[in-house]
């Protein structure tokens, strides 16, 4: 074997580059053809994709389950269903836009977007970010199919113990929900390892940390935050699993157990996981008012600032959820103040969107209209976030319908709405084309108005005394019209969304063709074709600015040299992103999905034995065997002298 | 748990995915329907009845719940390892162990002690019962059971605990009156 | 402690050695406590009540055993009682015949001791089988009892039968007790001044306690008094005069209970009862309250947990005490009185001297029922302590059994410090024999649900064994100085009974089988012999017909301690038998059931 | 852009919401701190909508302010003149927003610790236990002297002016005790004992409902909280510690016989009848109370019969079974229970 020099090797540069250039990174990075290769593919634009359509198809799964509920509670003493399945339904519901839909399509945008962002032609560990897509897979199915079976879990997307414990919990319907759990985890987890990975070692050269998008502050900050809050799920629900399994009694109260250890582990995750869902939107709104208001984002230190601020105050706070617990009254007052604190920099955020309108020229563009839905909503879910950081407003106002309309307004409004304009946004890059201009100011009305009129009057009924959860209630307690009247809206709501999906159905199908950068916008996403080739951009960009499409109109500059015959990838510090190694970049395979499936295999088998954890490491270990097995004599590659 | 062996669990776990499939939809059905379930008689070895309750967990659990509360506890031990009334958790039947011995036994009483409870509670919950009873001893399929229940563990006592005798002033002498 | 013989001075031991005589009625010299004589006559050689005399001394006055020649006793003669379950019954022995009552089904046998044991004859009561089922701890039966001619006996279902002692004839019959409520008889019954004192069992059961006395001659009821309820129910008159201010007040027996709640309140007299003939006034100790579950029966439950004073002709009571009040852990206070009369703070002091359940070593004046001293004489971590001047027991506030949430580490557990299991007291060493327990336990309650004849129980116990890992204890008590002169201790729980003799000895059993005589002065193990099944059983001596003394035990493991063996229950439920099963999990490899009577004697 | 503004009225009108009178109504004052509490959801709203008001306005102003002046070019942020003053506009916003945030946690805090200094000492009060149980409420009413002690279910008589502290216990899952109108709620949590002072001030009709989710029939989990005078709530007591009344003709003690030797008393209790089960509500006063079944059906002769005939219809899952009485029995024990006054 000779030893090549360096110089042998293909690279882009001057020497290559145009047409030529393209065709052999289009050969090196390009998936195995047919259905093997979309087994395979380990491209995080198809991954992305995949989450996001599945993420979406779970959205529309939970908005029945939410039209079901509203019908069956249109009317007092309704009897459209019994306790059973309503109980099973919201708790699907919760579960479904939770762990299914909200998390997931969140870290899938990241997923696509980062990579684009911050010019790399991959993301790191795509094989780990194929596996958690199908372990994601495998939990939503899991969940689902256990639905349809009459297994679908009935104590809440929360699950408190005794209740989901062994001797209340009857059957293997917890089981499947603390499962269910554990797999979106797994996937979770996976994606935010990748993403931190990524954005701290993958950025283009001259990308400071100063000059990221604050999309990308954002996922990174998410990332973090998944990795710090969801272990303390996964070990909660590995506990319940455990306990109603092979009997230990981590909840048991009777054996010292404690009911509350749930509460405190599953809310210091939960709490966390709310802000994992809203920060992500509000990534979306700097980057949509920046476009759109033709100025980089005003203060942008005082943004990133408050998101890493949010994304700290997020561990603080879980125990509001437990004031009526009883715990000692005088240490909730520490959390009613780090609740309120939360205020302060989704104050200092909202204030530099609607600065950045101001000072520059705002255009009314289909994402911007979300972005404004998204700030009145928020503010008003805002306004009653407030109140409910408040001890005595809380013993009240806890799981009343006041707290399913603040939490509806934070998330829908704070997270769904911004989410629908990246959608719109981002449409041209996830497809080519432009997404429909009538038909998305329409779905955006209706939606906006279906919203305020399903989740307003739960204001009220809450303050009426209207708990959570009942699937049904009493008449003359005042709360009838009210209630038909939120029924009546969520299917404009419905109505709405489904006119969005429909408009990105025709669009994607029919609509104009968008070219590289519709929007004019100032991100390294929009310095490539759209839809993005395998390997995103022909040479690395370099970037002078946080605006650099703005601020490099006519030609960005571009460093070259990565070999074109081998995926490889450019790695730079983490501080200055000055460009530091050179990185192989992993081959599609199958091994993924295969891991993937002997886990999914292994969680649901545990469900009903404990030794599946035993039996099922075989095959799992074999998978992960063959997935880190090295390649065969790899590629020789000189040090650079 | 113990009682679970390691083979048949392996069985299970294989075929679990395959269980939920097939028999999941009775098994987890909330049952609350008031009539007790229609009886046929035949002379063949079982009432076709057993197995509707045996494999519902919601007649299980409810049977559990009523094996505390008509007292069957109080002799046979929360668990079914005996007392004044012989261990259910054995494989050992006086009068039969299939459940509609059991439920007869529940109904009409034994001899030896056992009471009757007919009339004390219904048919329905006389079966419940007896799905409940046929677990204590792992006979109704493993996904049915519930992992343990909310209460006293076998694990071994808690002896590290410093044990140290209270005491108190007031024991160690006479009332000053007495002291003449 | 062991072995810690307190003699004072050499003098003190010659002057005791003089004075000891084999077959006399010695007089302690040890402490200055002495039997009363009218409770305690002078010894005649038999054994015609369990607990020997109405003083409850189980002394026997026999010394032709004694601690030098007792290492060569050697087996006389055995009888299989063909029954396998608990054998808690002392033998009686009268005049050349001995009689057996066996658990369930409750056969009385009656051996012709001239003819080494020789069967005469078998009465076959024929109880009703549905009495098994609501027997809390396993179907034992304590003994009978002699009397003019007619042995006594109650049977599980709660009839009280008189049958001739000569030929086993039944005399008359009286159902006492009515097993559909839950009750069920295991107590010997006691005869005094015409009068068959018995009580029922079935405080698991939410039964209403009560102490009834049949006429002897004739089993016609005579009094029956309640343990709860209103005072015409519990004899409660003018003659009442408890020493403690807590027992005074009119129907405390139903205000210190929520409403309705004293009907199924417990307060079962299923044990021992004192009878001092010269003030004719009998001692009877009330059991726990209904149900387990404390918090189910707020207030301070009177007249359970306690012990009554009462006239014996009209069952009026005289006194009250209440030991453990507003019970937390199934302490019922049936334990056996023994009187004494003993110098306490300088003066005599005609006494009730009572090993509680609750661990204390109480000396209650017999006259007043004033506690005069209450020492702990087993490990106590539930109580501080007895505030003498209320009479109070002072419970440990975090022990107390919670609703829901186990309570771990409750010293001493259900079965008490010490349990039925009774002691002896030998005046020659001025020493009581305690054997006892030594087990605590997790405890939670949860609602009971109350069902006529089933249990009424309401908690979660497991048990195990105590500081220092042993569960029994043989304890040799000096009443005087409040104090322990010697302990044994036992592996597994000291559920038999114990006899002394003036041969110095102390008798007793273990639930392994071994049969042990020790030192009555320093505890030293003298002599022991491996039985076929655990003791649970009371030991007895009697002079023979042919004048030479022996020593008689029944062996049958079973009770509560160990229904593990014979009910063969489920080691892998802690809370099987009450809770415990989980102390006992290693019995079943050290004894089988059985039921055989052993009687020995020195080689001829 | 006032269009978008019109969802802020709502939030308006729940202020107007305070003063409804509902029987189960978060922002009544029939309880001592209730006043406080709407007083604070008051200053809470006010504050509140004063931001967003502010918010509205800013964003209506930037929406509108340079709206139809297009071009593509970039603008240019320090040229244009308005970089300063937004800044300067920031830094007055953040500490406007904090010293609002700071006002309202301190009224929080203050309202907080006066209602709790504000409570009397336990010991002087009314002790009441409540034991939640799947789905209904175990009310016991304990006095110095136990034997006075009051065992009712799914109900709560409260005396006027009278603080009563209610230790609450759960024997299964956790529970929310919530009477809105008297306090707020707190949860009941096996294995845990918590509790709750309630002052009540107006005397009325209440309604108080589970709420924390327990389970199937969780929707069906309510108590009538009746609050009257001192005089009146003694007669209650002292009429609901006295044992049931005797059955009075043939029919009700037909019902009596069937309710005291059958399925009824194997779970229920009637204090002064042989029926003595404690795992199910206490009858003794049945007919007294407003509802049946934790407020599942109101109490009349109808909703008595058909709750017995199929207590499955109304609330499924709950723990009473169908006994398929006869139609005789079941008009004796309709008749019997309906006597339970």
């Amino acid at each position: 074997m000779t030893v090549l020099s360096g110089k042998d090797l293909p690279r882009d540069g001057e020497m290559l580059q145009g047409v030529a250039l393209h065709a052999r990174l289009e050969a090196t990075w390009r998936r195995e053809p047919g259905f093997w290769g979309w087994l395979t593919t380990v491209d995080h634009k198809d991954v992305a994709r995949r989450y996001i359509v599945t993420a979406l198809i779970f959205l529309a799964l939970g908005g029945v389950l939410a039209l079901a509920m509203r019908l069956q509670l249109a009317k007092p003493e309704n009897a459209l269903m019994g306790p059973d399945r309503y109980n099973q339904i919201f708790t699907m519901h919760g579960t479904t836009m939770m762990f299914l839909f909200a998390v997931p399509v969140m870290e899938a945008m990241s997923v696509f977007l980062v990579p684009l962002m911050i010019g790399t032609r991959a993301i790191s560990f795509p094989r780990l970010n194929a596996f958690s897509y199908w372990v994601y897979l495998s939990g939503g199915l899991l969940l689902w199919v256990a639905f349809v079976l009459n297994v679908g879990p009935d104590v809440g997307w929360f699950a408190y113990p005794p209740l989901a414990g062994p001797e209340y919990g009857t059957g293997k319907r917890a089981d499947v929900w603390a499962q269910m759990v554990t797999f979106t985890e797994v996937a979770a987890l996976c994606i935010s390892v990748e993403i931190v990975a990524t954005i701290l070692k993958q950025r283009a050269p001259g990308m400071t940390l100063a000059r990221m998008p604050v999309f990308v502050w954002v996922s990174l900050v998410v990332s973090l935050m998944v990795i710090f809050s969801m272990p303390a799920v996964t070990l909660a629900s590995g506990f319940l699993l455990s306990d109603r399994l092979v009997g230990t009694h981590f909840f048991n109260p009777f054996e010292h157990g404690d009911a509350l250890l749930w509460q405190h582990l599953f809310w210091f995750f939960g709490h966390p996981e709310v802000y994992i869902i809203f920060l992500p939107g509000a990534g979306f709104v700097s980057e949509i008012v920046a476009t759109f208001s033709r100025r980089p984002v005003f203060a942008y230190p005082a943004v990133v600032l408050a998101v890493v601020a949010i994304g700290l105050l997020a561990f603080g706070l879980w125990v509001h959820h437990m004031f009526a617990t009883g715990l000692p009254r005088l240490g909730y007052s520490f959390f009613t103040a780090a609740s309120m604190a939360v205020a302060i920099p989704s104050g200092i955020q909202i204030f530099c969107w609607i600065a950045t309108m101001w000072s520059g020229r705002p255009r009314f563009e289909v994402p911007m209209l979300w972005v404004v839905g998204f700030i009145v909503t928020f503010v008003l879910g805002g306004i009653t976030g407030v109140m409910l950081a408040s001890v005595p407003l809380d013993l009240q106002l806890h799981d009343t319908y006041f707290v399913v309309a603040h939490f509806h307004y934070v998330l829908i409004g704070g997270a769904v709405f911004p989410l629908l304009g990246a959608f719109a946004y981002w449409f041209p890059k996830f497809t080519g084309r432009m997404m429909g201009d009538g038909l998305g100011r329409l779905s955006f009305w209706i939606t906006f108005v279906g919203f305020h009129l399903t989740f307003a009057p739960m204001h009220w009924t809450g303050v009426m005394g209207m708990p959570r959860r009942v699937y049904t209630y009493p008449v003359g307690m005042g709360w009838d019209q009210l209630n038909l009247l939120s029924t009546a809206g969520a299917f404009v709501l419905a109505t709405g969304v489904l006119l969005f999906l429909v408009n990105a159905a025709v669009s994607i199908a029919r609509g104009r063709v968008s070219g590289p950068n519709p929007w004019d916008a100032a991100g390294l996403e929009w310095a490539t074709s759209s839809p993005p080739p395998p390997y995103n951009f022909a040479h690395i960009p370099v970037v002078s600015s946080a605006s650099p499409l703005w601020d490099n109109r006519h030609h960005l500059p571009v460093m070259t040299g990565l070999r074109v015959d081998d995926r490889e990838l450019l790695l730079t510090t983490v501080m200055e992103a000055k460009p530091d190694l050179r990185e192989p970049s992993p081959e599609p395979t199958i091994w993924p999905l295969v891991a993937a499936a002997a886990t999914g295999g292994t969680f649901v088998a545990s469900i009903f034995t404990p030794w599946a954890v035993v039996i099922g490491a075989v095959p799992v270990a074999a998978a992960l065997t063959f997935w880190f097995w090295p390649k065969v004599a790899p590629t020789p590659e000189p040090v650079a002298e | 748990m113990s009682s679970r062996s390691p083979n048949k669990l392996a069985r299970i776990g294989l075929a679990g995915a395959a269980l939920l499939a097939l028999g999941a939809c009775d098994r987890e059905e909330r049952d609350t329907s008031r009539q007790p379930k229609p009886e046929t008689i035949s002379l063949a070895s079982s009432d076709p009845r057993a197995k509707e309750y045996e494999n519902s967990s919601f007649h299980i659990s409810q049977g559990q719940r009523y094996y505390s509360w008509m007292n069957c506890s109080g002799c046979h031990a929360l668990a079914g390892g005996g007392g004044m009334g012989p261990p259910l958790s054995d494989d050992e039947w006086r009068y039969g162990g299939r459940m509609e011995d059991i439920v007869q036994t529940i109904l009409k009483g034994r001899p030896n002690g056992m009471p009757a409870f007919e009339g004390r509670i219904t048919e329905q919950q006389a079966w419940q019962l007896a799905a409940f009873v046929r677990s204590l001893s792992a006979q109704p399929r493993q996904d049915v059971l519930p992992g343990r229940s909310d209460d006293i563990s076998n694990a071994e006592p808690q002896t590290l605990e410093e044990r140290r005798p209270q005491q108190s002033e007031s024991n160690t002498t006479l009332p000053s009156a007495e002291k003449d | 402690m062991r072995h810690a013989l307190v003699i004072r001075s050499k003098v003190a031991l010659l002057a005791f050695l003089l004075l000891a005589c084999p077959g006399s009625q010695a007089v302690g010299q040890g402490n200055g406590a002495r039997a009363p004589a009218a409770a305690s006559p002078p010894d005649d050689g038999q054994w015609t009540m369990a607990a020997k005399d109405y003083a409850s001394t189980r002394f026997s006055a026999l010394g032709e055993i004694n601690r030098a020649n007792v290492s060569r006793l050697k087996l006389a003669f055995s009888f299989d009682t063909q029954n396998r379950r608990g054998h808690e019954a002392a033998p009686l022995v009268v005049g050349s015949m001995m009689y057996i009552i066996t658990p369930y089904p409750n056969h009385v046998w009656a051996l012709d001791l001239a003819r080494g044991g020789r069967l005469v004859w078998v009465f076959r009561p024929r109880p009703k089988p549905a009495s098994q089922g609501v027997a809390c701890c396993d179907v034992v039966n304590r003994g009978g009892t002699y009397s003019n001619g007619n042995i006594y006996f109650a049977t599980l279902d709660g009839d009280v039968f008189a049958i001739r002692a000569s030929n086993g004839h039944q005399v008359w019959r009286t159902s006492v007790a009515d097993i559909n409520k839950g009750e069920t008889v295991t107590m010997a019954p006691l005869v005094a001044e015409g009068k068959v004192l018995v009580g029922n069992s079935g405080g698991e059961f939410g039964v209403r306690g009560w102490l009834t006395a049949l006429d002897a001659a004739s089993g016609k009821l005579a009094w029956r008094a309640y343990s709860t309820g209103p005072d015409a129910d519990v004899l409660i008159g003018p003659q009442f005069k408890p020493f403690y201010a807590m027992d005074r007040g009119k129907d405390l027996g139903v205000k210190s209970w929520p409403p309705e709640a004293w009907k199924t309140g417990g307060g079962t007299t299923w044990g021992w009862i004192s009878y001092d003939p010269a003030t004719r006034t009998l001692f009877q100790g009330t059991g726990n309250a209904g149900p387990w579950n404390p918090h189910q029966r707020p207030g301070d439950n009177k007249w359970t947990s306690g012990v009554f004073a009462r006239d014996i002709a009209t069952g009026q009571a005289r006194w009250f005490y209440q030991s453990s009040p507003h019970d937390h852990f199934d302490h019922d206070d049936i334990n056996e009185s023994i009187l004494l009369d003993m110098p306490v703070g300088g003066r005599m002091r005609q006494v009730l001297v009572r090993p509680g359940r609750n661990g204390y070593m109480y000396v209650i004046d017999r006259g007043t029922g004033q506690v005069l001293s209450a020492d702990p004489y087993g490990f106590i971590n539930s109580a501080k302590g007895v505030d003498l001047k209320t009479g109070r027991l002072i419970p440990v506030e975090e022990k107390v059994p919670q609703e829901g949430r186990v309570t771990r580490n409750i010293c001493p557990a259900a079965p008490g410090a010490k349990d039925w299991n009774p002691s002896a007291f030998s005046p020659r060493t001025g020493l009581l024999y305690v054997p006892h327990l030594n087990l605590c336990m997790d405890m939670g309650v949860i609602e009971a649900n109350y069902i006529a004849g089933t249990p009424y129980l309401g908690a979660e116990v497991k048990m195990y064994a105590g500081p220092g890992g042993h569960r029994g204890v043989l304890t040799a008590w000096d009443p005087v100085r409040r104090k322990a002169a010697w302990e044994i201790r036992e592996d597994l729980p000291l559920w038999s009974g114990a006899l002394a003799t003036a041969g110095d000895l102390v008798f007793y059993g273990t639930m392994d089988g071994r049969f042990k005589a020790v030192d009555g002065r320093t505890g030293k193990l003298l002599w022991q012999e491996q039985l076929e099944s655990g003791i649970i059983g009371q030991p007895i001596t009697y002079r023979g017909p042919d004048g030479r003394q022996y020593v008689a035990i029944l062996s049958g493991v079973g009770g509560w301690a160990g229904a593990i063996v014979s009910g063969q229950l489920d080691p892998g439920d802690p809370t099987s038998a009450l809770g415990f099963v989980n102390a006992m999990r290693d019995l079943p490899g050290k004894t089988k059931a059985g039921g055989r009577l052993y009687v020995f004697a020195l080689p001829q | 852009m006032r269009r978008r503004l019109l969802p802020l009225l709502p939030l308006l009108l729940v202020g107007s919401a305070c003063s409804v009178d509902g029987i189960q109504s978060v922002g009544g004052r029939d309880g001592q701190g209730g006043a406080a509490i709407a007083d604070l959801f008051g200053i809470f709203l006010v504050a509140t909508l004063l931001f967003a008001a502010v918010v509205a306005a800013f964003l209506g102003a930037a929406a509108l302010r340079r709206r139809g002046r297009r071009a593509d070019g970039i603008e240019d942020p320090e040229g244009s003149g308005t970089e300063r003053p937004l800044k300067t506009g920031l830094i007055v916003w953040i500490a406007a927003v904090a010293i609002g945030l700071f006002g309202l946690t301190l009224a929080s805090h203050l309202t907080d610790r006066s209602m709790a200094r504000a409570l009397p000492d336990p010991a002087s009060a009314l002790r009441i236990e409540i034991v939640a149980n799947q789905w209904w409420w175990d009310v016991r009413y304990h006095f110095r002297d136990p034997s006075r002690d009051v065992r009712t279910a799914n109900e709560l008589h409260l005396p006027a002016g009278v603080p009563a502290h209610v230790t609450l216990k759960s024997n299964d899952v956790i529970h929310s005790f919530w009477v809105p109108n008297l306090a707020g709620k707190q949860d009941l949590i096996p294995g845990r004992i918590t509790d709750l002072m309630l002052i009540p001030r107006k005397t009325g009709v209440y309604r108080g409902q589970c709420a924390e989710f327990c389970g199937m029939q969780h929707a069906h989990m309510a108590l009538d909280v009746t609050v009257e005078p001192r005089e009146a709530f003694e007669r209650w007591r002292a009429h609901n510690a006295a044992p049931a009344v005797p059955p009075t003709n043939a029919l009700t003690r037909a019902g009596y016989d069937y309710f005291t030797t059958r399925e009824c008393s194997t779970c229920h209790a009637i204090a002064g009848t042989p029926a003595s089960g404690q795992v199910a509500p206490d009858l003794t006063h049945f007919a007294s109370r407003r509802s049946i079944a934790a407020g599942t059906l109101p109490m009349s002769r109808g909703h008595i019969y058909a709750w017995i005939a199929d207590p499955q219809g109304p609330k499924p899952g709950n723990a009473m079974p169908y006994i398929g009485l006869e139609a005789d029995e079941l008009h004796a024990v309709a008749a019997y229970l309906e006597s339970l006054k």
